[in-house]
């Protein structure tokens, strides 16, 4: 018991020896997590919004463009009442000048507006989730359908595709992807950490000259990796955080609305904890073979 | 304490030990030489368990080092101190740390150790300098480091090669007295050294004289040689 | 001219000095250039997808449900003789069968097939490349609405507005990612150098102790520094085509048919460029402050 | 060739020189000696310029210590040579590859340094150990290596820090005959040693005591003291 507080205690003091080679392994091994983590995250958020547009199925209705505009404004309000996600909706002036834009910066929108081919339009997503998905979802449709005025609901088939393309893919890409990293980043941490307890050579073999048992040797180099492990991780995640806070935003306006997500409680356990791990097998295999 | 029969051993191609044979009781004293390159060295790292039997048979307080499994080398370490020619002392660390070193991996209680390495750098005339790092002290303290940290575990056996080297006559003399108590009390002593003046000092040792990795006849000496 | 030859030799053989170092800070260096190599494709291939896409525009064409598909088809024909980009059509059985594996797998799409409500449909797309595209995006449009039997043709404004925000967005991220990139890639290479420079302090402390210049001493370990760099970015692009390789082909299919592409050119010599540049300056600081 | 007057030199509270003074000339060989921890290494190393002059005035081969920018230290070690009493040569490159590291490092010319190099090796009996690395080789053997480092290069001044404390008598006094060479040849030589006989072989040489840093009468010598 008094050993094993000693070979703690050695493990944490040992850190504090040779500290510029304790920082530059530190730094390496946070930043090398860092950087895995920003590819975590967008990786994440890539599957997160994949999945939400693929529980999603928008409506495009389009309105007879000789139906009174008034009338089309007392539908778009009894349609924001009624169980949809959310909806978008576009007067044929609105649509114009979108398309304006779209084509082109300059285009003249004033002089195609008296005679405006284009018909009022909205954007309808509709939440796929929950058991009567398929009965609601065609109930909808009838219900647009029925409302007086409407010309066409059209459905949005490629995007649909997209998303389902993206969640075929997402398992041939997104895991391997994330493996490759976690390896990488095993990789790069093993290697510095290793590269740091080369310098601890001499000590651990004169450790072994006066007599010290390879578990004393041992244990306060693993609790050292270990702890270099995990301290990288808390700060790479710390930085990635930051990160986020930062960018959190930078998606968030019309008509994206898109705010990027910080990982999971999952992830954020597992960053720290699989570095430790990482820090406690690459000392355990960097000793092992001092001691042969 | 100490057998060695038709010991050799070799680097590649070069015999460093040639069929040396010797043994030394509990408390027996046994002064190495010859000259440089002889295989001094080489005969107390085979001793100490550093290099591996290669040809022969060797025993050491009662570890048979032929058949002695790596997991195992430390408990014959525990018995068997040495003081390295090169010192092998952390350089980055304290006096004190540095002796306390073996203690504390005995597990050995801190009050203790406190007594135990006072104590041995007081009769080496280190106490002054215990709070130095040892990169910090003048050649000959880290040499009495080196011998403190081997005599602070009461080795059964005490291995010292060339412990006194950067060490002026006084202090030689003065080191070989601790040594001497060492044996006085029951440990077995293997001492590499040059130092005629050492050797004469203390008239009932054996001696082992080696030349080329081979036993030879003790060129100058007075006292007869170790069987 | 003799010294300085034998310092470019010194520079190579010190990597045959202590291997293992040496290979483990390679392999850091070479698996963080390609982590971030990897990130750097993907941004990449965004950027190129969203500039394509902001480049074309859509149209969605719809006949009328009673016009006889014989005709639709005809019509279909002459289409894709236009000069246009692509095109995709959907007959109304095809479009309901969309539907309903969109909606729900195991949908019954007979039930509905007798009394289809859905027309056929059209996606055009049609590249804005070129000096003439506005007259040439509302030729295109009025053209197909002459077209007998076409009931609407509407455009993508969401799609279009998706790709301009990317391009607005990008500005603001796909730069300062890159630029971060490169800052991690380059404090991760740093740091391993130093570490690995850190086992020859003896070294060049003992040849300034026999006389040697401070120019003596620095520059083979810049030469080594800067040759770590070089080795680690070639193998890092190694490792890099090797992964698109097994992921050019991984999104071409229907409907996506992306190509993966990689980096150009002037990508491909930035990368080692960069981690020679670090690896020299890293060692140039290394060096600078241990003489002191 | 060397001038030390009221050198003093601390390491933290600790006066390890104090007020030091004397002179040498070109030719001219130095004992230093006295106990383990006088301040021997200390003065070696101000001599070479690896330590800081902090108090007094130092000047060694033209070279005023004191005013010395560190980017002409280089030019000072091209010509006053040391033997460290650790040794300090590199361990995992070869004998050759050590002592011929002084003269690579001038830019000589390969065949050149051959010559040079081969020339030393044989006069310390190291030429059988050339291809060998320095840490394969023993205690005495990386001693002479360390000695034929600082001789290859003909220093003016060369300074020896207890460079036979790992040898016995007679490669001792061999040593003591090359050093005698350089000596007789011009080159200043300033040796730190515990050994009395060493001391005694050269009857004409000048002598400093150290002890606890000043420098005091040497208490056993029949010779004079340095001045
Ligand atoms: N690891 C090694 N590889 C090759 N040769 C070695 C190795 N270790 C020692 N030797 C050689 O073996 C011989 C004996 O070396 P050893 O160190 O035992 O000598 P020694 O008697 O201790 O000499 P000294 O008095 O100089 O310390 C020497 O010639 C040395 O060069
Ligand atoms: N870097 C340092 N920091 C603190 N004290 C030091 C340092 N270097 C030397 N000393 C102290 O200065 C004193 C003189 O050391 P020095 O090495 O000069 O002695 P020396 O005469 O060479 O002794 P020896 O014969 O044992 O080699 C010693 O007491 C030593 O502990
Ligand atoms: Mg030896
Ligand atoms: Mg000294």
């Amino acid at each position: 018991m008094r050993i094993l507080a000693r070979l703690l205690y050695l493990g944490v003091i040992n850190l504090g020896r040779n500290r510029w080679a304790q920082f530059f392994t530190l730094s390496t091994v946070a930043f090398t997590a860092f950087m895995a983590g920003i590819f975590l995250l967008l990786l994440y958020n890539v599957q997160q919004a994949a999945r939400s547009t693929q529980e999603d199925i928008q409506f495009q209705v389009y309105w007879d463009p000789a139906y009174p505009m008034e009338e089309i404004r007392e539908q778009w309000k009894e349609i924001s009442s009624w169980d949809i996600g959310s909806m978008e909706t576009f007067t044929p002036e609105e649509a114009l000048e979108d398309l304006a834009g779209s084509i082109a910066g300059d285009l003249d929108a004033d002089s195609l507006a008296g005679d405006n081919p284009l018909p009022a339009t909205a954007l309808i997503e509709f939440s796929l989730q929950g058991q009567d998905t398929q009965d609601r979802a065609l109930l909808m449709r009838s219900r647009l359908m029925e409302l007086p005025g409407v010309q066409r609901v059209s459905y949005n088939p490629l995007q649909v595709d997209l998303a389902r393309t993206w969640v075929r893919v997402s398992s041939g890409i997104f895991w391997p992807l994330i493996g490759l990293m976690l390896v990488i980043t095993g990789l790069v941490v093993a290697n510095t950490l290793k590269l740091n307890q080369m310098q601890r050579r001499e000590e651990v073999e004169i450790l072994a000259l006066v007599g010290a048992s390879s578990s004393y040797i041992q244990f306060p180099l693993l609790v050292s990796g270990a702890l270099q492990g995990l301290v990288g991780g808390v700060l790479s995640l710390g930085l990635l955080r930051l990160l986020h806070l930062a960018l959190e935003d930078v998606l968030y306006f019309p008509p994206l609305w898109l705010k990027i997500e910080f990982l999971p409680l999952s992830y954020i356990l597992a960053i720290p904890g699989v570095l430790t791990l990482v820090g406690l097998l690459s000392s355990f295999l960097a000793v092992n073979n001092r001691l042969r | 304490m100490i057998q060695v029969k038709h010991l050799s051993h070799s680097f590649g191609r070069y015999w460093a030990l040639k069929n040396i044979s010797f043994s030394l009781d509990k408390g027996d004293f046994l002064f190495l030489t010859g000259p440089s390159g002889a295989g001094k060295t080489t005969l107390m790292r085979v001793l100490h368990g550093s290099l591996a039997v290669q040809r022969g048979v060797a025993s050491i307080a009662g570890f048979d080092l032929k058949n002695l499994p790596e997991k195992r080398l430390y408990l014959l370490r525990r018995e068997v101190a040495i003081v390295f020619q090169d010192f092998k002392i952390l350089p980055d660390q304290s006096v004190w740390d540095n002796v306390a070193l073996p203690l504390q991996v005995r597990g050995m209680v801190s009050s203790q150790v406190h007594k135990r390495v006072r104590a041995v750098l007081r009769s080496l005339r280190l106490d002054s300098k215990s709070r130095y790092l040892c990169r910090e002290i003048s050649g000959g303290e880290q040499q009495r480091v080196a011998v403190a940290r081997a005599v602070v575990i009461n080795p059964k056996v005490l291995l010292a090669d060339e412990p006194t080297g950067n060490l002026d006559r006084k202090l030689s003399l003065q080191l070989m007295e601790v040594f001497r108590q060492f044996h006085v009390h029951g440990t077995t002593v293997v001492l590499a050294t040059h130092n005629e003046e050492l050797i004469r000092s203390l008239p009932g040792a054996k001696i082992l004289c080696l030349k080329d990795g081979s036993a030879v006849e003790c060129s100058w000496g007075p006292e007869g040689e170790g069987a």
